[in-house]
């Protein structure tokens, strides 16, 4: 209800300002302007007062200046000399990883939890929602520091494992679960290994085949071909048989407590497992619910209608219970996702070097650039959540149901 | 024509044989001593009160729903635990919903080959002929590739109907099959299950179109409190119910 | 101004460290005791004649800088060290050495090291935000060895890591580990390697741009170390405060001749009741920190020059 | 019967089968085991991994709780007191149980004065959570605010009076003015207000030690007390700042929403603990030079901007799900868009969101948890920090946290069972 | 009944007079070239398909949505953006909608007390006396104190109707006041309808109720594609249509 063009022709006067409701919404969203405008005008003058007050400035110079700090886990190359630049990076990319890891695991735990929520055997749906409302009704930093209270009160450190009658042994004297982290062997690759991934990586392409031709022949002969057991057999015996034929080209490096630490094979960092833990079970219990509403909103009668087709229970999940609940369920998933990622800043309380404890944390405080720092994390976060809704406005509107 | 329609369909072999059959949900006894023989090519229509356990009767025909006590044979095959009967019995009977239930997620198309190629392994290439074939028959082959939530009620439940035909059922099960249409669309689905019936499927219908019953069915069976009251064929059914709560229902439904 | 703003509020805040026995932390009743705490303690009498009207911040090695800049402590006396850049860059203004420190690590005794050289690839823990971070790349860079950082927060933080084995050594300032050893329940099962690796000239320090609120401080500080060297002590300061004597430094220092506190913006009595809030220089060393305290610090670098130490006061003049 | 036929068979049952009970098999605890429990070899095996892993913990927890030490004040002592056996210290709740409530530096003798403020809370909340209780409850609701003020952070009861008073008059003159227009009403009332207060100020100053107690400042806070002031507080004043920003955002003035969408939209796009560090090291440099806001105060602010950028969303749906016809009804009664909208469509769409703003809440207390990352000594706090490291206490986690943990479950689960029971109550509501 | 109404009512004076008015909706043309001259006690029905416009004609009178060229001028007030207008305008003019649109937060009273304490700022005592003298005269006074959601729909238009007299508007728009409810209810809220119209009212109403039509108009307008394509007194309109489209409307409603 706004403009009208026609009618009154009269002169202007300075009370339609407010009156009339061509002009009144453009002296709103004016003052609005204007109070905004002053608003940010009053912060930015006071930002320059007191930054010249205390004869700080803004530049992000210091970005390509050396760190001069150690980080413990690096995704890429740095050492105490590379930028801080760099150093943020390796933040980035560390955030990334428990991000990315937490939301497998999540997931995963998720879906079975939220799928057993709804099992017909009484004592695992009690289970399962005591997980649930314990899980998600407590602040996930709590969970967080247990986890990693857990890694420095009741695992063994590495110092357990020395001596004769050591307090602690290695698991299959190839693991190794200490309070600074878990140890496993780590593969080293010999010459002809090559050959044995190269064979791995075409049985996989060799399932992918096989399912597809399964359809196929479903489709167009009508003959329903097994993929389960094949696909697991093709997974399995031609890498190994490979294995064997190159002479075992792939070793292992188990780790092995020399010095202060285990050394070699794959370790993996207490802070890194205590956050990338906590984060899953947390947003787990969330998924847990997510999935189970997803499921319960599939009517029954979707269900019975396709029994009564003469489909088995199996077949009901895959071809139509689970792509209608997928549609309810990942939206919320997605949006779980993005507060995994949130959640995962703080890996500052447990030391684990994400962006937070980077450029957030050490090269904010060894180099007083404050402002600088925070508006750049923020700027991250913001990329990610801006990306991660952008592809979940392309999903939905791919999976969006046809309506009259 | 409904007089044909009786007389040139129905054989003496048994489609369905219901003995004794008892059904309790919880304590409560829905189901209670149910006898009933069908004939193949014998079209039934069930009435009774909300809650009499019509739906139920049904629906433990197509082990939707498991009986506790007697026994219910379909096509020569005994309804038990056993899966692989199960199995046998459900691609025997086709059913509609009151609600359609539908695949929101598939095309009219997809909805109507899924079964089949999945179930009966049928080449989807065939299968998608034989939908064809059956969406025509309910009069809306233009509509395959179409999305349930497109389609009017009327049109749906028609592709509810196509849908259980492309599995080739011997008997069809309806439940209240029009009672969630408008009036409009209630004739179009009605006049699909007359021709449906004039073709000799083996129908039990749950429904409270009196009209659509004295049309098409060979007995009207009149249920209560879980129990078969009484059962008749149409025009002495109508004209003539003779217990009392027949009566009063009829007085209503007509009535109204 | 700062000293105004003191004035008007009635009470120093008081930047500190979030416990370190000896240096600043709070004891059963909860107050806070400790060698940084003297001299805040010694600020608050000299401006508002009130040693317990201070409001005590406890700020980590993050978040101190932050806390004075940002205006919410008037003083950091946080066991800081004075660097180029924390001078320079970071705009603040140090006004003095209260402790002459360096960078030392401590380690279990039954790994048996005796030397930081040996440490490849133990795993340190180290609080982050501190010159100590920096140092520790510096200096296992340098030697070419490897190590493995875990960064810690506070203190207090670092104790059940180390403690539980979560890393091999601890390294911060050397006042900082032995104050830390003094509170383990074995002290002994510990030792402090003999390497110093680095200069921490540690120091009260305030913002830069206010200088009288600096001046203020930078003599009361001396006032401390001055009384020392002069032999004014808490228990003589009274008397020798009541009439001018014969040193006319002490006459000076304590306001019975010249107008020394007139020139800093307060009252002649300045100086006696920073001296007498906790004693000078001397006292409050060996009342919180000394050989007879449990952390058991010689005084070292931290004498006066003419014992051999470092500490020498400009003169009050 | 069977032989039923339809062409010559009708039939008439003349009497009735009555109900028969379910054969045996189908009722009872076995029926139900069977079909609960046992029914299929998968879910046999649930049952019993399940029931294994019940059993691991009972026999493990059980002893450490029986075994529980609640009265030496360390945990030398309290290692020594179980001579070997599994058993939890215990004492150090009791013995750290005030520091643990309200931190470390809250004066002793004070601590009866935030557990009546806690305890009031309750009362004042009966009225807003729950619909059948007495209307006129709502007037210590109002009061509250100020009287939690005053209790918690002591000083002459004349602040918190002055404040009430000033806010008191604003009402009165608003609803003097209110029919004449919202604005004129709105801006009557502030104008009073002030008023109130600038005179009140100078009574205060008049009179500094009426009815005072001690006071306490805010950065003395610690423990569950600060968690519950700032969940309280935020989600108070965030509730109005959602509702402007969630009328904002759905504004035809196109700058107008495009301010709230980038605000709502930046802040939910941030983690809480960056807006915390903005609170902690920046904001700060944006007040006027030598203004000092002391942290909680600044954590306040922040917290409340990142809720009611949640909250705004929330209110947004249930602005989203009113229909159309509501607000051109309003409209063609000749109501003004301040009085559709406050007597006609929020409160409507208010309601719809309450179970949305509960979860916020719930959400939004868990999250006020993270100040311990700004080194404030909050519950969480507390336990990292003053507790674990002290010589006594250093090493005993279970307890502490077991005990975070069930002071934090116990909170946020029954909100959340609350907003349960609330939805269960609105979608019955009136009809 | 309706002849003796006629003749009673109708002023010389203008109620509204709408003259070359046109509106779009983006770039599709709703209303063309509208010219309506409306005298006060005149009642007026309004017909046409679905589509043609007669929601957006009278919206448009009450300031619900914008038109873009001509004027429409209301009781004398030129319908402006000028707020002050538009305010006099709709508390001149009361609007009964299709779904009622009743306050269901709000009582029956205070849905009808709102609009006057608030805006015609009438004490609460009065407004309330006002109300339930409407209530009465709609035959709900019973109902006073219950929520809309308690009530059948044929009384909660009702309600919607007593709520738009409390505003003591001098002319009162209904947009299809009857279409949502079923058949029993439609007859109490016409009967309101009719007595309104006969102290005199001006009405302009959308509807299909030819019945009523015939029994209260003073002139039946019939709309199609945006423009007004007929009007007459309601004898003349319904027994000798002149416009095809008209004929066409009027055998499939009558028809129907
Ligand atoms: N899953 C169930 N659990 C318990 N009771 C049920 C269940 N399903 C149905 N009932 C009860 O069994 C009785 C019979 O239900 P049924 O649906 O067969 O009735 P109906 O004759 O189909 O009625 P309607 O005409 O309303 O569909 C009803 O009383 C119903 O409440
Ligand atoms: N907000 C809108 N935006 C765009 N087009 C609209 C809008 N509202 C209505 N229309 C279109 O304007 C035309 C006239 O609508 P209107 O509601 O006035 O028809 P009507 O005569 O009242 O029909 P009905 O009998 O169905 O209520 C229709 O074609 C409609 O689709
Ligand atoms: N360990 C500390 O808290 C201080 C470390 C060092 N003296 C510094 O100023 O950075
Ligand atoms: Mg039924
Ligand atoms: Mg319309």
């Amino acid at each position: 209800m706004s403009t009208y063009s026609d009618p009154p022709s009269g002169s202007f006067q300075l009370s339609m300002l407010i009156n009339d409701t061509r002009y009144r919404s453009y002296t709103f969203q004016f003052v609005a302007l204007l109070l905004l405008v002053l608003g940010m005008a009053y912060l930015g003058w006071n930002l320059v007062q007191n930054l010249a007050a205390a004869g700080l400035n803004i530049s992000y110079q210091f970005l390509g200046e050396p760190a001069g700090y150690d980080i413990n886990q690096t995704l890429i190359p740095y050492t105490s000399q590379s930028s801080h630049w760099q150093a943020s990076m390796v933040g980035v990319l560390n955030t990334l990883l428990v991000a990315f890891l937490g939301c497998i695991m999540a997931t995963i735990i998720g879906v079975a939890v939220g799928v057993l929520r709804l099992s017909n055997n009484w004592i695992v749906r009690q289970l399962m929602s005591i997980y649930v409302e314990i899980f998600r009704n407590v602040p996930v930093l709590v969970w967080i520091l247990i986890i990693m209270a857990i890694f420095i009160a009741v695992l063994p450190q590495p110092r357990d494992f020395r001596g004769d009658d050591a307090e602690a042994s290695m698991f299959l004297n190839a693991f190794a679960f200490t309070g600074r982290g878990f140890y496993s062997p780590a593969p080293i690759f010999g010459p002809g290994s090559g050959v044995v991934v190269a064979v791995f990586l075409a049985s996989i392409a060799g399932i992918f085949a096989l399912r597809n031709y399964a359809t196929k022949a479903l489709y167009q002969r009508g003959q329903l071909i097994p993929t389960l057991w094949p696909s697991i057999a093709l997974f399995f015996i031609p890498a190994i048989l490979a294995f064997y034929i190159m002479g075992r080209p792939i070793g292992l490096e188990y780790p092995e407590l020399r010095g202060f630490n285990f050394q070699g094979g794959v370790f993996m960092r207490n802070s890194l497992i205590a956050l990338w833990f906590a984060l899953s079970i947390y947003t787990a219990a969330f998924i847990a619910e997510n999935v189970r509403a997803g499921i319960l909103a599939v009517s029954k009668g979707q269900t019975e209608a396709a029994a009564s087709l003469g489909m088995r229970p199996n077949r009901i999940m895959n071809l139509v219970v689970l792509p209608q609940a997928l549609r309810v369920i990942i939206p919320p998933l997605i949006s779980q996702y993005l507060n995994l990622t949130k959640n995962s800043s703080l890996a500052i309380a447990v030391g684990y070097m994400d962006l937070t404890g980077t450029l957030g944390g050490i090269t904010l405080n060894q180099t007083g650039r404050a402002i600088e720092c925070i508006v750049l994390l923020m700027l991250f976060y913001l990329t990610i959540s801006l990306v991660i809704s952008a592809l979940m406005n392309v999903y939905n509107n791919a999976v969006k149901l046809k309506e009259r | 024509m409904a007089e044909q329609a009786q007389e040139l369909t129905v054989s003496d072999e048994v489609a369905i044989q219901i003995n004794n059959m008892n059904k309790w949900y919880g304590s409560f006894h829905v189901l209670r001593d149910i006898d009933l023989t069908v004939y193949r090519g014998e079209r039934i229509v069930i009435a009774g009160p909300s809650g009499s356990g019509k739906s139920t009767l049904i629906r433990c025909i197509n082990a939707l729903e498991e009986h506790q006590k007697g026994s219910i044979t379909v096509d020569g095959t005994l309804l038990s635990s056993d899966l692989k009967n199960i199995d046998r019995i459900r691609s025997e009977v086709g059913m509609v919903f009151q609600h359609f239930n539908l695949f929101p997620h598939l095309t009219i198309l997809e909805n109507c080959t899924l079964a089949p190629i999945w179930v009966r392994k049928t080449p989807k290439k065939e299968a998608e002929d034989i939908a064809m074939h059956f969406l025509t028959k309910v009069k809306i082959p233009d509509q395959a590739n179409k999305y349930p939530g497109q389609l009017s009620g009327g049109q749906q439940q028609r592709v509810a109907i196509a849908r259980s035909l492309c599995m080739r059922p011997r008997i069809m099960l309806f439940d209240e099959p029009t009672s969630a249409l408008d009036p409009e669309m209630i004739k179009e689905v009605l006049d699909t299950m007359v021709e449906l019936a004039e073709e000799g499927m083996t129908m039990l219908c749950v429904t409270h179109e009196m009209g659509f019953a004295r049309q098409v069915a060979n007995r009207v069976i009149f249920m209560d409190a879980g129990q078969i009251v009484e059962q008749n064929e149409p025009e002495e059914f109508f004209n003539n119910p003779q217990n009392e709560r027949t009566k009063l229902f009829l007085s209503q439904i007509l009535g109204h | 101004a700062t000293l105004d703003d003191v004035k008007a509020r009635g009470t120093l805040n008081c930047g500190v460290t979030t416990g370190l026995v000896g240096f600043a932390a709070p004891n059963a009743n909860g107050e806070w005791e400790g060698f940084d705490v003297g001299v805040c303690r010694a600020v608050a009498a000299a401006v508002l004649g009130d040693p317990t009207a201070v409001e005590f911040v406890p700020t980590t090695g993050k978040t101190r800088f932050t806390a004075l800049a940002s205006g919410e402590i008037d003083l950091l006396a946080r066991n800081t060290t004075w660097t180029f850049s924390r001078d320079v860059d970071l705009k603040f203004e140090f006004v003095g050495i209260n402790y002459y420190d360096g960078q030392g690590f401590m380690v279990p005794k039954e790994l048996g090291v005796s030397s930081a050289k040996e440490l490849d690839g133990a795993t340190v823990c180290i609080q982050t935000g501190t010159t100590t971070e920096l140092n520790l790349a510096d200096f296992f860079r340098a030697n070419n060895i490897s190590y493995e950082p875990v960064p810690i927060e506070t203190n207090a933080e670092a104790q059940p890591l180390y403690l539980e084995g979560a890393c091999d050594v601890y390294t911060t300032d050397a006042s900082g580990l032995a104050a830390t050893r003094a509170a383990f329940e074995n002290p002994g099962d510990h030792v402090v390697l003999p390497e110093i690796i680095s200069k921490e000239p540690l120091g009260p320090l305030v913002r830069h741009g206010d200088n009288d609120w600096a001046d203020i401080n930078r003599w009361v500080l001396n006032a401390l170390i001055a009384a020392e060297e002069l032999g004014v002590t808490s228990a003589n300061v009274e008397e020798l405060a009541s009439a001018p004597g014969d040193n006319p430094e002490i006459n000076r220092l304590l306001g019975t001749e010249g107008t020394l506190g007139e020139m800093l913006g307060l009252d002649a009595d300045w100086a006696k009741r920073a001296i007498m809030a906790g004693g000078n220089y001397g006292e409050l060393f060996e009342k919180n920190i000394g050989e007879n305290t449990p952390i058991g610090l010689a005084r070292g670098l931290n004498a006066q020059w003419t014992e051999g130490g470092l500490l020498y006061s400009p003169p009050f003049r | 019967m069977s032989d039923t036929h339809a062409q010559s068979v009708a039939f008439v049952r003349d009497t009735m089968i009555p109900e028969q009970a379910p054969p045996a098999s189908e009722a009872g605890i076995i029926k139900w085991m069977r079909e609960n429990l046992f029914s299929g070899w998968f879910n046999t095996i649930l049952t019993l991994v399940s029931l294994y892993f019940i059993y691991q913990i009972v026999t493990s927890a059980y002893p450490w709780f029986a075994n529980g030490i609640w009265t030496t004040s360390s945990l030398a002592e309290c290692r020594e007191a179980l001579d070997g056996m599994t058993g939890a210290c215990f004492s150090v709740l009791t013995e750290r149980w005030n520091q643990l409530l309200f931190g470390f530096q809250y004066p002793n003798d004070a601590y009866w004065r935030p557990t009546l403020a806690f305890f009031l809370l309750i009362v004042a909340l009966v009225p807003v959570l729950y619909p059948k209780a007495p209307r006129n409850m709502l007037i210590f609701t109002a009061i509250y605010p100020f009287l939690a003020f005053w209790l918690i952070w002591g000083g002459t009861i004349l602040i918190p009076i002055v404040a009430m008073l000033g806010f008191v008059g604003g009402y009165f003159a608003f609803k003097q003015f209110d029919h004449q227009s919202f604005a004129m009403g709105l801006l009557a009332g502030v104008i009073a207000a002030v008023v109130v207060w600038w005179v009140g100020g100078f009574a205060t100053g008049a009179a500094p030690n009426l009815l005072a107690l001690e006071a306490v400042p805010s950065r003395d806070m610690g423990g569950f007390m600060l968690n519950m002031i700032l969940g309280t507080v935020c989600v108070a004043l965030s509730l109005p700042i959602g509702i402007v920003l969630a009328l904002g955002r759905q504004s035809h003035m196109p700058i107008i929403k495009w301010i709230c969408v980038i605000f709502i939209e930046f802040i939910r796009g941030v983690p809480l603990i960056t807006l915390l560090f903005v609170a902690n090291v920046v904001l700060a440099y944006f007040l006027p030079p030598g203004t000092n806001f002391d942290l909680i105060l600044r954590v306040i602010i922040m917290i409340t901007l990142f809720a009611s950028a949640y909250i705004a969303e929330v209110i947004r749906g249930g602005l989203a799900a009113l229909p159309r016809g509501q607000y051109e009804a309003a409209d063609s009664l000749g109501l003004d868009y301040a009085q559709s909208t406050r007597l006609i469509i929020m409160p409507q769409a208010l309601k719809i969101s309450i179970p949305g703003i509960v979860n916020v809440a719930v959400g939004l207390f868990k999250d006020t948890v993270l100040v311990s990352v700004i080194s404030m000594f909050d519950l969480v706090g507390m336990i990292r920090g003053p507790i674990l490291a002290s010589t006594e206490w250093n090493g005993v986690y279970w307890e502490l946290w077991g005990f975070a943990v069930f002071v934090f479950f116990i909170v946020c689960f029954s909100i959340s069972k609350y907003s349960q029971w609330l939805e269960r109550q609105l979608a019955t509501d009136h009809r």
